[in-house]
Order: C-alpha cells, then structure tokens, then sequence
C-alpha cells in the first residue's frame, strides 16, 4: 500500500493524539453544551445572559482564531498575573498552557456552544403534551427533566450531535497550529524531511474517513436505539 | 373523609391576554360521579379540565381537592401563581388525567408508562407497581401489548393504554379530555365502554367529551359549556330532554 | 531557579541549521551546538518544535526558555528578549530559477516580481522595506512550503538566510544565487527572557567555552565549506 | 472616546495607518473568498442534490462517494492538497490553466467551493428527502410530472427548511475560511499574523480580528433571520 | 362522449409483499353519481382509491377513464407500472383526489395551492385561474382566508380548501378519501353540506366515508368493502335497509 518510510509509529502516534483530543473535548462540550442549553431556557435571567453571551461570542469567531487566541493570548494574561506576583510579592506561581489541554479546552469551549444550540432546539422539540403528561402526574421539575425531557430530546439531538461530532474530529487538525503533534502535524513534518508534499495526506486522509465512517454507523446504531418506539412504529404503520 | 367532596370549583375564572375563556364555572363532584362536558368548539372545555389539575393556573376561583384548598400567590410580575410546588404535585397525583393525545412517553414501554408516577411519584414500590399496572393492563384489555412502545400501537390502543396510566394512580378523580376524538368509530365504542365499567365501579370522573350517547347513558351529571359560561348544567334528563336555553337546544339540533 | 531543565525552541526545517533527517531525527548545526551546549552546562535539555511566527510570544509566554533557532539579534527583538552572544554569522541570500535576469537591488527592476520569504524574519523586514507595495511579497509560515513554491514557480525569487538557499535551493540544477548577499542583524544568538538573567550567563560561559576548545569547529564542519564561527 | 482608550491608541505601535490598511485588505480577501465559494457551493449543490436523491445507485452513489469525501477529511488537507498538488501536475505551468492556479487564490477557492458544496449538497438532500409525502402525493395526484414537483414543490419547500441549516454553513465557512492563510492569502486571518510576527503580540492582533470576525457573524445571522422570516412566514400565526 | 361512464374498474388487486389486500374490485360509474366506499378499518378503501388515480399501482385488473383505458407494461424486476407517464399525468389531471389529510402545500397559501394544478399542469392562464378559484373558495365559504397559509388555518377550513383545490381542476370525477375523519363534530357537518350540494350539482364522485348519514342520504350507490372483497353493492336502501350479507348487517349494528 504507501510508503510511510517508517513514519508508520509516528502516524499512529499522531493518530492517537487526534482521537484522545477528539474524544476528551467531545466530552467537554457535551457537558458545556447540556449547561448552555439548561441555562438557556432555565428562564433566569443571569444564566440566560451568560449562555447566550457564550454562545454567541464563541460561534462568532473561527476557531483557528480562537485557538490562537487561548493559546497565547491566554498564556500571556497568566504570565502577566505571574510576572505580577512575582514582581510585587516574591510569589513564583506560574501555571503553563500544556497544548494538549489547551487544545481539549479550546476545541470543547468552541464546540460546547454549538452542543448548547444543538440541545435547545432538542428541548424545544420535545413534544409539550409529553412534558404536560409529566405534570399533570405530579413528577417534580428534576424528575421531569430527567425521566422525561432529556430521553426524548435525545433523539431530536442525535443528528445535530453526529454532525458537531464530525466537525469536530476534523477540527483537531488544526491544533497542529498549536504545537500539538497530531496526525496532520506528523504529516507535515514527514513530508517535509522526505520532500514529498503530500505523500503523507493520503494515509491520514483515509485515517479521517476511517473515523467518521465508524462514527457514522455508531451514531446509527445509536439512533436506532433512540427512536426505539418511533421508528418501529413506522414500520408498522 | 369517606363522604367529603372529592372535587369542588367555585367559580374558575381563566384570562388569556385580553381573551376571557372561562368567566366563572364551579363544579361539585360527589364520590362516584360522572361528570360530562358538553360545548361547542372553543367554549372553554379543555382549559377548565386543565384548570383543574393546574396546568393552567386559574386567574381567580378556588379549587378543593378532597377538602384541601389549594393556596395561591402573586409572583412579581403579579400574576397568581400555585404557592406551593409540592402541594400542587401532591393533587396532581390525586387527579389523573387522560389527555386527548394520550400524551404516552414515546421512549417508554406501555408498561413502564404506566409504572413511572407510581414508582416515582408516589414511591410505590416497584414490584407492587407493576403487579398494579399489570391488573390494570388486563382490565383495558391490552395485557399482552405492556411491552409494546407507543407508537406500535393502534390509536384505540393507545387510548387505553393511557387509561390504564391513569388507573394506576388509583387517583380520586380521572379527568378526561375528548378521550374519543381521535378515534375511529370502530375504536371510539371500544374505549367508551371501557370508561363505562369504570363508571359502574363507582369512579368519580370529569368528561369532556362529543358522544351525546356516552353523556346522556353514562354520566350523573353534564355541563353544557358556552363561551366560557355554563348554561346547562344538571342531570342527563334534564339537560337533554327539558333545556332551558336556547344555544343547548341549538347545539343539539343533529348536525348533518 | 537552577537551569537543570531547559527547554529549547527550533523552527524546522532549516536547513542545515536544524531539520529532521531521512529517519525523522532532529539534526543540523544548531541541533548539535545546542546538545554540546547543554552537556557543557550539565543541563537537561527538551526540544519544543515551535513554528517561526510563534517564537517570540511563545518565549514571552514561556512555552520554552530559548530559542535557538538562527534568530538574527535585531535592536527591535532586543527590545523583547535578551540575546547572548552571537555564535554565528551568514547573511540573506537571493534564489531564483536559472531564467531570472533581474536585479535585485533594483526597484525598477523588481517591479511586479513575486518573493518569498518566512514571515517574520530579517528578511521579511528588509523585503517589506525595500519593495514593499512594489513587488508582491509572499510570506510564508516554513521555510520549506516556500521552497515549494519557487520549484513550482510561483515564486520569481526567494529571500533567505544564504547556508539554507545553498543547501535546499542551489542542490537543484535548476535555480541560481543573484545578486549578493545582503548582511542582516548583528549576527545569531540565542534568545531568552530578560528576567532570566541567570540563564544568559550561563548560556553565554557555555559557548564560549565550545568556541575555545574546538568543539564548535567540529560542528562546523560537518556543516559548512566556510566559516561562519563570530 | 474614553480618555484610557484614546490613550491606548496613541502610544501602541500596532494600530497604525498602515496595519489598518492591512486589516482592511484581508478583510477583502476574506468577503471575496467566502462569498464566491459560498455562491459556487450552492450552484453546483443544487443539481447534486437532486442527483442525491435519484434511487439508481448509479447516478447517486457518484455523488455520495464525493460528499463522503469532502465531509470526512479536514479542509485544512484538502487546501494542502489542491495548492500544492496542482503544481505538482507535470507540465501544468506551460498551460493557461497556471495563468490561474498560480495565485493562490484559486486553489484556495476550489478548495473551499468543493467543500462547502459537498456540505450543502447533504443539507439540501435532507431537505428535500423531508418533502411531506402527503404534499407529493397530491402534487401527483394533480397530475404534476416530475420536473414540475421538483420546481414547484419539492425545491420551494425544501429551500425553506434547508435555511436555518445553511445559515450554520454559512457561518462555518466564514469560520474555515481563516485558514486560507496557510497558502500565503492575505485573508483577515492572514493580516493578523503578519502583524502578529512584527510585534510579538499575539493577543492584541488577534482579538482585533477576532472582533470583526464577530461582527461580521452578526451581519450573517441578521440577514438570514430576515430570510429566514420571510420565507418561513408560513408557518406563523396570521398577521404576526 | 358525454354518456360515456366516467370510471370503470374492472376486478382490480392489489398485493403488498405477501399481502392481498384488493381481491377483485370492479365499479362502474354514471355521470353524476356519487359512490360511497363503506367499510371496516384496513378493509383496502384506501387503497382501493389510490389504485383509481395509480398512486398504487394496481397488480391486476383494469381501469378506463371516459373510455380511455390505462395501458400498463411491466419492468425490469417484472413488476407492472403504467407505460406511459403522460398518460398517467393526464388521466390524473381528469381525476382529483381529496386526502383524508388535505396534503395542502404548506409553503402557499390557500389561493396559491388552488391555481399551481391548473395554471402549471393544465397550462390554464394565469387570470383565468385566479377568477376560477375565487369562485370556488366562494362555494365552500372560505373566500376571506385565500391568503392565509395552511398552517394559519382550522381542519375544517383546510379540508374545504382541499376541496376547493380538487374542484378547481374541473375533474371528470372527484375522489375523496375519509374527508371528516379527522374533523369535529361541528365541522364534519360543514364539510359533509358542502359536498351534498356538489353532489346536487351532478358532478361524479367516488367518497370513502363512515358517516352512514351521508352514505344513506347522498350517494346513488353503496360499496360495502370487506377485506379486500366488496360484500354488498348497490342502492343505498338496498345496502342499508335490506343488506344480504351478515358482516354488512354486524357493520351496520350501533356501535356504543
Ligand atoms: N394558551 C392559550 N393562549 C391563548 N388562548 C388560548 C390558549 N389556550 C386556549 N385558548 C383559547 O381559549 C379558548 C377555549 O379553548 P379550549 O381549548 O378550552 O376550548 P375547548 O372547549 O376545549 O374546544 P375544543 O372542543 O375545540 O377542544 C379558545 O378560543 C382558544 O383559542
Ligand atoms: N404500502 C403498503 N404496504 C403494505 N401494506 C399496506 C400498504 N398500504 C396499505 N397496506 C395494508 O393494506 C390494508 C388495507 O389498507 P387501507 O389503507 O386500504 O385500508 P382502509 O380500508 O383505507 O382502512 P382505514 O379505514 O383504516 O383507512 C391494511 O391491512 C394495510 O396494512
Ligand atoms: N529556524 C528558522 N526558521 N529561522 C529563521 C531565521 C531567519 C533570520 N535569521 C531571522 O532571524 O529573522
Ligand atoms: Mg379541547
Ligand atoms: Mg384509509
């Protein structure tokens, strides 16, 4: 098949730093995003003001943009704090943006505000006689959110979920910008050091297809699963 | 207890915005009673029933449930509001309602419908709660579906499986809102003569319903609803043979 | 603070300053100079690959300690960080495909001409100067996109620090030195924090010690036909 | 103007005449990438998608095999690849077709064409597999052949339940379109880095870019809510 | 021409995977009739209907609209399909169906929905379309709301729009699949008055109903459908007052 020149290890190497990174920050923004979107439509104001301050603001500027922002920028303010400290009060405290974490942060700060957006509609979708049911059988608003509203919102979020999923995945190249060696950065390099521009893009092309060809069977499955009563239904009639 | 009031309205008034949907309508219920709704389209007959178990807050009037008052405050936009959480989820669980969409969860089985409020909200033990659902499943007559999602199932069955939900919470009072409306004449008999075993057995339950024949053969008591007015209220006879007013005699002229 | 552990910062590839070889391996003559340097300083040494427009705020944001990656001392970086003394010095060259007739310290003549360089080096700067609005300057993140870009001619010419045209660009028969090479900066040193005054020094003490006892030369010449030794 | 902040412009060598003059040709850049791809994207989406949803795998399995494609790679990869790979084609600087692909403009904008394309083929797909079969029923039951279901029917309504996905396209485009940078376009992105380099600061040139960026999502989003209501008025209570 | 029958079918099925669900339908329209299709849920009314206009196509049998028989081939997997498209479309332009649904276009208003067959099937100048559907949206007293959306609208309102889309087609015959199921009782009556008073006018109609009223009082001719077979044809005293067979006699039984 290709030639990867021994940077085989590497590559994988790399690919692994691509899906921890994928992963860890699926995570993050699946939390920030559930938050985003109860704080949304919680109906207080002040978690309003700040979702939707997050949401707008981090869906308003590129993530490469962003990226280098929080890199930096962020390091340089935590420098500032340092410098300050150290300078005024003798304290050495000093606290290093790992790219790694800087990357899983970022990637899941951008990403949660698109989950918060995603599960909004997901809640607005569910059906209210659904949520009324839950009313008028005496459930407390926890039980009905728990019981009731986030397994059903589930299956209006799935395709919305799978797309950011996807997106994501893809994102991570760009931490390579950051300094992180992940599998596109590995790329890069080899193809520097063997002078082939892009020998390498191929491998790890086909390592992206890969992920989001499985991605796309889980997230099937996954909404097989969540449309048990819907979509057999269906069937049926 | 045994002899109080299972339900009393007194005088349920309801404003949407400007648009005045219920203008005063009280209702006394005693233990066992049927209560058919009867009105037109709009008249105000499901925002009553939803009144009832507060899914709507009225905008003045008060409501009974076996001799407990429900208390209401302002909130600081001033509009009333329930003032007690916990006292309102209390009555909901006395007064189950079937709701004209059935309103099944979509991700449950029919038998875990019927087990979640019990389990949940009334903290029976589960065992207990599905033995109870399961004597309820085969009373509706739709035991061997329990395992079945909504949506596997006919409109008529769903109907009943949302009858047995309610059962289950063996609730003072089974509200009903167009139970049948959804139907298909064929199932439309099927679910009434459900509702009417349970009458027999001595149910208190409000109906809103347009079977004529259900609230003239059924009920202990019908309500005419007009714009917000009762304008009819009394025993079937009465209302169906001898109407006072001019709109029930209207309203019952057949229509095609 | 006891400068056990430091971390470096190259920018590859540069060669033959720093680059990866066949095998995926750091070398170059920097690479080299910078091991002996932390063997002479009984210092454990990482090396942080950190691309060329990064370098200065990555310093600053302390993602490493120094560079050492052929910063050219300038007064405007001086003004930022703290060099050492500078342990070599080469100037920029001009490479262009063997067509190319223009002069290149002639306006008129680069009117229109196409030039690369790496973004944010002296060279960058003194293209900008020079024919900045009069010819279209390309700026590139690596050194070596930049190449690839000459090679697939779309690029008239590019201006870089003269050892990596030589090693990269003239190895190919097709292109050619023009003009001559312009002096930039006030030779190469490594770069670090101003508070880290400690360091300078004993960065400073290290090289001058491989400067005197002949290890630099050794390097040297695995590198480089000419001295380049300040 | 606050006094600090008068203050802050006057001493800071960043927000010069000059770098201003830099930030606006980006954003030029940026306008003309964004927007030409965007409106190259959704010509070819159009046939695709109708292609898309053809039930001879012949016919649709071509086009499924290209969104697959460009869905599941990172743009990033297939800029590298379009830029560099199209001088690599032996003997294409001896064609007119280098007169072209020589800036780097054009590869950055098939590049991104072919992406969003692909992006909004699927979108435009969903929409129209979503069609209520009722609605096409009827419209067959009327007598309607087939181009003219697509015309009259199934592409209106499908344009409007496709905006409010497009418009997240939209966006994202505007979003990807930072990296266009990497290939030497002078894009907003690309502004910012050059004077990220000349003045080792980082956070003051980005965050400046970012807000435009910021702003210019707002425009985004303001006109396609105006879109978005006016062709979804349908689906409003009356006179609201 | 003008006595020729409307509609024939001849001993149409239809099978589904395994399913028969049509064993044989055969029906023979006059101008001017009004047929109606009785019968119990999933006995193939539907689908009978939808084989009429080759939403289905049928699997054996034929069907001649005004004297024009439609000519069907068989695929590559064998299956049969119409041969020919323009036919098809032509004949279906004859033929206008009313969904139990509406399927009204969601993105036109009523207006819009009414003039799109015409104008852009039936090449009917613009103008022209217009006035003609102004007339009809008079006929079925929802003049006022040609503006509104489908969405902006009740059921009833929605399904006398439906109407008004068939009739402004101008059909040979008019196909109208369970037009009140899902409407109240209020409405249903509405809509039944409007198509007693097509009826009066002469125009040929095929109506799956289960309003017996409208059955007895309206239609020239009774089907009475019974899995996939018709039990009980002809006038509706026959059908209804002297039935032969016994599921006709069980259908007719009340229901509560
Ligand atoms: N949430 C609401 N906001 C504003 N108006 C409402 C609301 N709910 C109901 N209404 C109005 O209140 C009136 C009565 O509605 P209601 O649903 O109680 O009628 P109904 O008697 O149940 O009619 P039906 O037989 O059609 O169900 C209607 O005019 C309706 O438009
Ligand atoms: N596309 C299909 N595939 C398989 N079976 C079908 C299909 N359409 C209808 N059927 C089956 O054909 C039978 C007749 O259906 P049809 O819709 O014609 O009944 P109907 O008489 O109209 O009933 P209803 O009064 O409930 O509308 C049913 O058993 C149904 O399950
Ligand atoms: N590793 C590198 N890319 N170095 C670039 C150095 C360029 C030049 N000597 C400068 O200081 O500006
Ligand atoms: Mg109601
Ligand atoms: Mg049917």
């Amino acid at each position: 098949m290709f030639d990867l020149k021994g940077y085989g290890p590497e590559l994988l190497d790399g690919a692994v730093v691509t899906v921890e990174l994928a992963f860890l920050s699926l995570a993050l923004s699946l939390f920030l995003g559930l938050l985003g979107a109860s704080s949304k439509l919680s109906g207080n104001r002040i978690a309003y003001g700040i979702a939707t301050f997050y949401t707008t603001v981090i869906r308003g500027v590129p993530d490469l943009v962003m990226m280098l922002l929080f890199y930096y920028g962020g390091q340089v303010m935590v420098n500032s704090l340092s410098d300050f400290l150290y300078d005024h009060y003798q304290i050495d405290f000093f606290f290093q943006f790992d790219p790694f974490i800087s990357g899983v942060v970022t990637i899941g700060l951008i990403f949660g505000a698109y989950m918060a957006e995603t599960f909004r509609g997901a809640f607005l979708a569910v059906d209210t006689g659904q949520i009324e049911a839950a009313r008028a059988y005496g459930f407390t608003r926890w039980h009905t959110f728990r019981r009731i509203m986030v397994p059903q919102m589930l299956r209006h979020a799935l395709p919305g979920l799978g797309n950011n999923w996807q997106v994501l995945l893809k994102s991570t190249a760009l931490v390579s910008i950051i300094g992180l060696t992940d599998m596109v950065r590995v790329a890069e390099e080899a193809a520097k050091a063997e002078r082939m521009p892009f020998h390498f893009f191929v491998p790890v092309a086909s390592v992206y297809l890969l992920l989001t060809a499985g991605s796309e069977l889980f997230i099937k499955w996954l909404n097989k699963r969540a449309n048990v009563g819907v979509a057999q239904g269906a069937q049926n009639a | 207890m045994a002899d109080q009031a299972p339900l009393i309205c007194r005088d349920i008034t309801k404003t949407f915005d400007q648009l005045e949907v219920l203008k005063g309508v009280s209702l006394e219920t005693r233990k066992g009673d049927v209560v058919s709704l009867i009105g037109s389209s709009g008249s105000g007959k499901s925002t009553f029933l939803r009144c009832i178990n507060l899914l709507e807050t009225p905008t003045s009037g008060d409501i009974i449930v076996h001799g407990d008052p429900i208390r209401f405050t302002n909130n600081r936009k001033g509009e009333r509001i329930p003032a007690d959480n916990k006292q309102v989820e209390q009555i909901r669980s006395k007064l189950s309602m079937v709701f004209q969409s059935f309103n099944l969860w979509s991700h449950m089985t029919v038998l875990e419908n019927i087990i979640e409020a019990p389990v949940h909200a009334l903290k029976v033990p589960k065992k207990e709660a599905i033995e109870r659902a399961e004597a309820y499943l085969q009373k509706v007559g739709i035991y061997e579906r329990k395992d079945y999602y909504p949506a596997q199932m006919s409109g008529g069955q769903q109907q009943r499986a949302a009858i047995a939900r309610a059962l289950a919470m063996e609730p003072e009072v089974m509200l009903f809102d167009e139970p049948t409306s959804a139907l298909d004449p064929e199932l439309v008999g099927e679910v009434l003569r459900v509702m009417q075993s349970l009458a027999e057995e001595g149910r208190t339950m409000i109906v809103v319903t347009h079977e004529m024949a259900f609230a003239r053969d059924v009920s202990s008591q019908v309500l005419f609803l007009h714009q917000g007015v009762i304008e009819e209220q009394g025993t079937p006879e009465k209302v169906f043979d001898h109407p006072d007013s001019e709109r029930m005699k209207q309203f019952l002229a057949p229509n095609f | 603070k006891d400068w056990k552990e430091i971390r470096l910062a190259f920018d590859v590839p540069y060669e033959p300053f720093e680059y990866k070889d066949e095998n995926g391996n750091l070398t170059g003559f920097e690479v080299e100079l910078a091991k002996a340097m932390c063997k002479e300083m009984k210092a454990d040494c990482e090396f942080v690959i950190q691309s060329w427009d990064g370098m200065i705020p990555g310093l600053l944001a302390r993602k490493f300690d120094a560079i050492f990656s052929s910063m050219s001392i300038t007064p405007e970086r001086a003004e930022r960080v703290n060099f050492s003394e500078p342990y070599y010095n080469t100037p920029g060259g001009w490479f262009a495909r063997k067509d190319f007739n223009a002069d290149v310290t002639s306006k008129e003549d680069m009117k229109g001409k196409v030039i690369g360089v790496q973004r944010g080096t002296t060279m960058d700067t003194y293209a900008t100067n020079e024919f900045g609005g009069i010819a279209t300057i390309k700026r590139y993140t690596t050194a070596d996109d930049m190449v690839l870009d000459l090679e697939g001619q779309r690029l008239d010419v590019v201006f870089v620090d003269y050892p990596v045209g030589e090693q990269t660009i003239l190895t190919k028969d097709a292109f050619k030195e023009v003009g001559k090479p312009v002096k930039l900066g006030e030779g190469v040193g490594v770069a670090m924090r101003k508070r880290d005054k400690d360091l300078a020094a004993k960065v400073n003490a290290a090289l001058k010690k491989l400067k005197n006892d002949g290890t630099y030369d050794a390097i040297m010449k695995k590198y480089f036909s000419y001295d380049i030794k300040m | 103007m606050p006094d600090f902040m008068a203050q802050w412009l006057n001493q800071n060598d960043i927000f010069t005449a000059m770098t201003m003059m830099e930030y606006w040709n980006g954003l030029v850049n940026t306008i003309q990438l964004v927007f030409l791809s965007l409106i190259i994207g959704l010509m070819c989406a159009i046939p695709l998608a109708i292609l898309r949803t053809m039930k001879n795998p012949f016919i649709s399995g071509p086009v499924w095999v290209y969104t697959y494609l460009f869905r599941g790679t990172p743009l990033l990869i297939q800029l590298y690849i379009i830029y560099y790979g199209i001088a690599q084609i032996p003997g294409i600087q001896d064609t007119f077709w280098w007169e072209i692909f020589r800036e780097p403009f054009y590869p950055a904008l098939l590049a991104f064409a072919l992406n969003t394309c692909a992006y909004t083929t699927e979108i435009i797909r969903g929409a129209i597999v979503s069609t209520p079969a009722g609605e096409i029923e009827a419209a067959k039951a009327y007598g309607m052949n087939w181009w003219m279901r697509m015309r009259r029917l199934i592409l209106p309504s499908a344009a409007r339940r496709a905006v409010q996905a497009y418009s997240n396209e939209v966006i994202f485009m505007l979003h990807s379109s930072a990296i266009a940078s990497v290939v030497t376009i002078v894009d907003l992105t690309g502004a910012a880095r050059n004077i990220y380099s000349r003045f080792y600061a980082p956070f003051d040139a980005f965050i400046f870019v970012a807000l435009i960026y910021l702003t210019l999502t707002f425009i985004l989003v303001f006109a396609f809510r105006k879109l978005e209501n006016h062709l979804l008025k349908h689906q409003r209570p009356v006179g609201s």
